[in-house]
């Protein structure tokens, strides 16, 4: 189980690839990539604040309650922080298990927390200035389905 | 102590040294050097940690505690 | 949008950066990498019988309509046939689309489809034979998650 | 004609050229040449494609028609 959080470009497909490598029982790997859309140019660069030793940590500590609750046999986290270019991947998740609903789930429950509730600051740099952003509507109601889910 | 997000665009500054013996004292001290970044910090959607661990109310500080002001965080 | 059959073993990691790669109005890719586990030892290889031109043609109807119910962007379906062995990729979907819920749900539709109804013959060689396999109870509840949603 | 699956195995073969006029008259040839591959595609479990298209009952077959009989299919 991996965190990490970089400033610098990645290739998603260099993770997954490394990911998936040398897996004898693993049955299912799911990943979300998540990229940064022009948007018609109407975003120029996405900048992501985190606070180093608390924005990973918080994520940390999730990664292992997903992982535990969804009986994975791995994950990979990688986020990036700084300014992101259009087309750029911001975030990169991927999940391994035995079988394919949890690897989905899993994958799908850490974006929908990762999107609404991990600690970045996102601020928009766009023609007309930049601005800070705050969860979307739809991102609350995301993260709250696994609220609902988790209720006895 | 530290800022984050559009509280470091209010201030100006994003990271400063500043001596105070408790939260609600520092506090004191940002309004009365910035009144705007006073009532900035005072928001209820403003969480505050102490030593990268979120917390509530006053608390004493010491030489070495790291402060910084969250605004509501927008995910990644 | 493909749909690829084909015998040679495939790299998952290298067909999702290929598929990431130059995307400026995507917001989002899912990915799913079905692996062959070796089940301690129990399967041996793995086969899967194809018939060209009914099977592919299938996939690619069902791909068609997943595309247009989940208003994808894009999607790529890469599945291998013949013998498969431990640890090597069977299956890998992926697709974009502008927000993630359209891309996780249309990449785990398709995977229940391919899963259970795809028109594959599967053969499990072990050391105490070789056996055809059926769809699985949950393979079919799976894919019928999909049948009640469509239903007015 | 062509096998998949198990039944390509309960026959022995995959691939055959047979004349027939009709997916009846292919059946009664198969069944009489071997009772259980004749058996086995009569189960209801077991799909006919003609021309890769799935078809049910009976139907008239051409020179150059192509009839698969299908198993019931895995997934991938």
């Amino acid at each position: 189980m991996a965190v990490i959080l970089q400033s610098e470009p990645f290739d998603p497909g260099q993770l997954l690839g490394s990911f998936c490598a040398g897996r004898r029982e693993t049955g299912a790997v799911a990943s979300f990539t998540g990229l940064a859309r022009a948007e018609d140019g109407a975003t120029m660069t996405l900048e992501l604040e985190a606070y180093p030793g608390f924005t990973d940590a918080a994520i940390e500590d999730m990664a292992a309650a997903a992982a535990a609750r969804f009986d994975l046999q791995d994950l990979l986290i990688v986020h990036r922080t700084g300014p992101i270019a259009p087309g750029e991947a911001i975030v990169f998740v991927a999940t391994a298990a035995s079988h394919r609903r949890a690897a989905f789930e899993a994958c799908d429950h850490l974006m929908d927390w990762l999107k609404s509730r991990a600690p970045f600051w996102k601020k928009e740099h766009g023609p007309d200035g930049a601005r800070w952003i705050e969860p979307t509507d739809r991102d609350r109601t995301d993260a709250g389905r696994w609220d609902e889910e988790s209720k006895p | 102590m530290l800022l984050f997000g559009r509280l470091a665009d209010v201030a100006g500054w994003r990271e400063k040294i500043i001596e105070a013996a408790s939260l609600s004292a520092l506090r004191t001290r940002l309004a009365e050097a910035d009144a705007g970044l006073g009532e900035a910090l005072s928001g209820p959607s403003v969480q505050v940690a102490v030593d990268k661990t979120l917390t509530r109310g006053d608390l004493p500080l010491t030489a070495t505690s790291e402060v910084a002001f969250l605004p509501p965080m927008s995910g990644g």
